[in-house]
């Protein structure tokens, strides 16, 4: 039981740190509904590829910086702590597309797609869900008929985060009619150039519009591009959801626990409501702010635990949900809080990547319970598979 | 004692109910207000004003309808249903306020929708009397003439002209909203809180709102439940959402019983009245905080969209919570001395 | 819409402080575990019953009151407002088994028990609930078989409050065993002296003991005891059960709005954590004191809404249910923070019919959630039948 | 980096679980401790001394075992675990603060369970040092001799002998307790914190305790959710049941995260050491009250009686809360200057 870094890793982390602060863009993120936001996530994918840092976790044979666990940790810390950007339209490639084709494609396909995700080239979209089959996967209708060497698609897929930007997604089409649940399901790189596709972004809360909806008629796409078997898509997909849950949350945590130090220093030098004194020296504001960051602490070292865990047993556990739960309440208590010692000047929008965008924070973290299951879901999931306890199986 | 609406109350809600559904129904799709440039579209507003909404609790002296807090009640809580834009409780407000300083003239004008108020808290210490010094936070700018400064001690009314509010781009953009700094600009009148209690009457009729926002989100949220299908059954029939919606409904009953309570208290100036207020705007807050936000979380994806109507409520409620008073001074006075 | 009340209701009130004023029990009540505590609680029930104020909702021609709801609702609140006793083993005869008789039974039965009951000459109890039928009651297994005009009763209650104390139980048993679920049951007066019956204590965690277990072997039960038809069981306990949702609860909320206030004068007297302050100065402190006070007095508005709704339309809503939710978090809430308050002081146990007995309240809190219907069934009941939600059948 | 234990760690745990388990187990049927006039069986007491446990992470020139923090939270959360009695938590610090001072020879009286050791909590302001003036809230009160006082500023052995400790008669019938205000009393042993931080290592022991009655709490609770039937069905099975349950498990499975950071950040004397450590008692002592709580409720009636184990874990985890610091004096410490 320690928290010693090597001397390698301790040089390690200074390449970083020094790589960061030289490399860090200066201007802030465009917001999600502006187109330029796809020329500012892949110039610094580019960025980072030009300087070796390009996905960081992939194998050295695709291209990867294939960092050991402990390398990759420690470049999410800096990369939190240097307040790189967010990493917006390349996350379907780099975290879950990328992957899935490592783990599942052909040479070919590893070989045309890799290099270009790594490069910033390319912007990828997933396109799982639809709006019958929201968090029940499984009920997907979306249906794709064999043609030839050829798939013909039809249907429509929901919550596809950057479908405008994307050029290619990741697609779960049911490849048999006659099948349900997960049987006779398919997963295909679909061109999001192709006739037939029209994408329409839905505006949300926070005023972002980068959710979109996918409308496919009759959408040809070469076989050769199915990754895995026709009819084997669930297998395939599960890859991706499994991977999804065990990188990068490092740097989601630092992050947190420095809006949490900056929301402490702002109380330093509000005023409280009785307008005789810092916010700071409210009790109740102080306590509230304390108990925060107790909270983010305590995450930060489970994270190090699941971390310290997966070294030793080589594989994710499922304590990723249990963290992500913890997370995604954090973050709403957090912003929510923020929004409290902001007070007045909480009426104003400002967007969250810019400097003091709380309240366009807040507005995101209703988000928080979405992304990869709802929290109930997980809830369900801890419970079953962590806790074993029964699943009611009506 | 008789805490229920009397009938001719529930046919002032009736009536508030479908005008707004017709006229101001509960628009989504954008984020901020898109298709006018005002905050309530003027030919509306003067509708609103002509069926005597801003006049209701008014004295028939000073031009009004005659009825009192507790008919003003079921107004404030429809627009808050109905997350209506237009500055209605600054008008309200107003009047009561120019009424008490004993100028009919100026009640009557803002009665009549003619003259518009927004409505401005004051952040930290200010000085309101014949002269207004302070930091203000407005909303309801769009249109508006007169500025109402409102807190514990005194109301005013002070010329807009002489505030000059700097717009800001509102979480609300439904709502028009700014912020200024003044320094003793002269009122057009003002009151004492002691012989007005704008500042009471204010809070309860925010609450009022609050809690119809609160009322509505439970709506809106229980119809999704029970029509959203996943996993082969409507989602409303798995506890997690069932026990989430049972609790909202528990906490915006609450907040409309304890609206009545103050309602009457302030009215009738019964004991305690000044805390039954503080509590009933510190509950309806945070009954629409938190009902808004469970109803956002029960639609899935879809809540956080602009499509639904949750979001709206959200909004309202995070601006609500920010007019006359917030949780801390609330709960400071329902404590009180200390 | 008013709060007004008539001179004539004024002068009730009035009367009703005067007497309460006059006669309330000047020691504590003895602990639920000491057996004192029967002649004390039968003792403070003959006292009202002397004055004529046993049974106040009861109707006169049954020898109780007969108060209006408005009269009822004065009498709960001076009633809370002179810190008169708990009602302890008078509950069931005054709350369930005498309304339920009043409502199902025949003339006999009604002359032999309800005056009984009314004077304080004996102590009733409640079999419903079975280790294995706990929330479930319709799932009961202890069974009456006819012999002659006996019934004869085997096997096991618990949680039968005051059964130690009790001459008579409101009996709920299985009288048809091809019967299941809500059939075949019957409801029956048993004798608690009758031979074969056995009552054990169940310690509890607030050191109380008025928790038992009965064990019935063979006891022998007139037919003539039974109310309503054998068979009918099911019906009469729940009449018992709507009766159980209505009345009283005015002085609890009351009780509780008194505990607040005492606890924010505790605060005013005690010292910060700092050692330098009043407690009461700490913002911490005493916004959690001020979110308390003002959940209780919205409870309080909440129930005078229910009562106003009850007197136009003559029967109790569904309301009940969510103010009986509301009120047993509130509680927890409150004794919880309660042991914040009191530090290093709620270390030592004090009894909860005692002076500043506070840990006492709290532990006794725990089982707030576990009268008529524990939390989760209650939120089920809002859930389902006052905002429609739809049931899950399998 | 590796927060992980090591098998030798998981050892120690071992050991300590079967032992509690076959000479301590769980015992539940009272309120209050039945069968002996002691804390903890006298007999039974100096078997865990022998085994070494009061001296774990004494240095071997004190007479320890020589393992350090991370070694003694093993056998705290496996105490806590099994809501054991007797005085481990002011016996292990009793130890340490006399090693610190100089004095081997007491250290490893106290380590050798001969002399037995009393917590004393400063209530408000206390001055500690080569006297002590304070009042004290005092815990493990059975025959201790000596009485250690420990605060922010320096930590002190008195005793117990000139304290005067008024019994109590505890909510947590396990473990005695009483009250004391004692004026100059003349220390046997003392240090400045800032050399020992016996109390950061008194928070990190106290939070290893409560993490593990919170652990055992959920794992009670898990375990009569999957067998308890009702309705045909595992309670288990109810969202509102699993849920609970998953937020306990979080919970549980946080404090001891944080316990391990803190116990490395303390032993290794790393910098932000004293925030970690509040953390990590303040998170555990939320946690504990949490899931004993909720184990309590999941059991229905029965978790009302004391015939079940949870409200074992009710009174344990109200103890732990107010032993050596509570939420507001460590949220404050979390704060740090205001």
């Amino acid at each position: 039981m320690d928290l010693d870094f090597t001397v390698e890793e301790q040089e390690f982390r200074d390449e970083v740190r020094t790589w960061l602060c030289e490399h860090v863009p200066t201007q802030p993120r465009p917001h999600g509904d502006d187109p330029d936001s796809r020329d500012f996530d892949l110039g610094w994918q580019r960025a980072q590829y030009d300087d070796g840092w390009a996905g960081i976790s992939w194998p050295a044979e695709y291209g990867g910086r294939g960092l050991s666990t402990l390398q990759q940790l420690i470049w999410y810390e800096e990369y939190a702590r240097a307040d790189a950007p967010w990493i917006g339209a390349c996350f379907v490639g780099i975290n879950h597309g990328g992957p899935t084709l490592i783990a599942r494609a052909i040479d070919a396909q590893k070989t045309f797609h890799l290099p270009r995700i790594l490069r910033g080239d390319v912007v990828w979209c997933q396109g799982f869900s639809e709006p019958e089959a929201g968090s029940d996967l499984a009920n997907l209708k979306t249906r794709a008929v064999v043609d030839g060497n050829e798939l013909i698609v039809t249907g429509q897929k929901i919550w596809t985060s950057f479908a405008h930007l994307a050029d290619y997604q990741e697609l779960l089409v049911r490849s048999d009619p006659e099948s349900s649940r997960h049987m006779g399901l398919t997963w295909v790189i679909c061109d999001m150039h192709a006739p037939g596709i029209t994408v329409r972004q839905i505006p949300t809360l926070d005023r972002g519009a980068e959710f979109c909806e996918v409308l496919y008629e009759e959408v040809r796409i070469p076989i050769s591009n199915v990754v895995g078997d026709i009819g084997d898509g669930w297998s395939v997909a599960m890859s991706t959801l499994t991977l999804e849950r065990g990188t990068g949350f490092m740097a989601e945590i630092i992050h947190t626990k420095q809006m949490i130090e900056a929301l402490i220093d702002e109380a330093r030098h509000r005023t409280a409501p009785d307008g005789r004194r810092p916010l700071l020296a409210d009790d109740d504001y102080a306590r509230r702010l304390g108990a925060l960051k107790a909270e983010i602490t305590v995450l930060r070292s489970a994270a190090y635990r699941a971390i310290s865990r997966n070294r030793r047993t080589g594989t994710p556990g499922p304590e990723g949900s249990m963290l992500r739960l913890a997370y995604g309440d954090l973050l709403q208590a957090l912003t929510r809080l923020a929004m409290d010692v902001f007070g007045h000047d909480a009426l104003a929008y400002i967007d969250r990547f810019r400097n003091g965008g709380w309240t366009g924070a807040w507005l995101r973290s209703f988000a928080a319970g979405m992304g990869g299951g709802t929290f109930e879901i997980q809830r369900n999931i801890i419970g079953e598979r962590v806790l074993g306890l029964p699943r009611d199986r009506s | 004692m008789d805490l229920m609406t009397t009938g001719e109350q529930d046919e002032i809600a009736g009536t508030v109910a479908s005008f707004l559904a017709n006229r101001l129904p509960v628009a989504s799709g954008g984020t901020t207000q898109a298709v006018s440039p005002f905050e309530i579209d003027p030919g509306v507003w003067q509708e609103c004003a002509g069926l005597g909404w801003l006049a209701l609790g008014l004295s028939e002296e000073a031009g009004g309808v005659g009825y009192g807090l507790a008919e003003e009640i079921m107004l404030f809580r429809e627009l808050g249903r109905g997350v209506a834009p237009g500055p209605f409780l600054p008008g309200v407000l107003g009047a009561h306020l120019a009424a008490a300083a004993g100028d009919f003239g100026l009640a009557s004008e803002i009665a009549s929708g003619e003259t518009r108020v927004a409505l401005g808290s004051p952040i930290g210490l200010a000085s309101v009397g014949d002269t207004v010094t302070a930091e203000l936070s407005v909303v309801h700018t769009d249109g508006a003439t007169l500025v109402l400064v409102c807190d514990d001690t005194a109301s005013a009314l002070v010329p807009a002209g002489e505030c000059d509010i700097e717009p800001i781009d509102p979480v609300d953009g439904f709502i028009t909203t700014g912020r200024t700094r003044v320094d003793a600009v002269a009122s057009v009148a003002w009151a004492d809180n002691a012989k007005a209690q704008i500042f009471e009457h204010g809070l309860v009729l925010a609450a009022a709102s609050a809690a119809g926002v609160a009322e509505a989100a439970v709506a809106v949220a229980v119809g999704y439940a029970g029509l959203r299908v996943q996993f082969g059954k409507p989602i409303g029939v798995n506890q997690a959402i069932k026990h989430w919606c049972a609790d909202m409904a528990v906490r915006a009953d609450g907040a409309f019983a304890q609206v009545c309570y103050a309602a009457v208290a302030v009215r009738d100036r019964l004991p305690g009245a000044a805390v039954e207020a503080a509590i009933a705007k510190y509950f309806a807050d945070e009954a629409a905080r938190l009902n808004s936000e469970g109803a956002v979380q029960i639609h899935g994806a879809m809540g956080f969209t602009s499509q639904a109507t949750p979001y709206r409520f959200v909004y309202r409620a995070h601006l609500l919570a920010r007019c006359l008073a917030s949780r801390a001074g609330l709960l400071d006075r329902v404590i009180g001395e200390r």
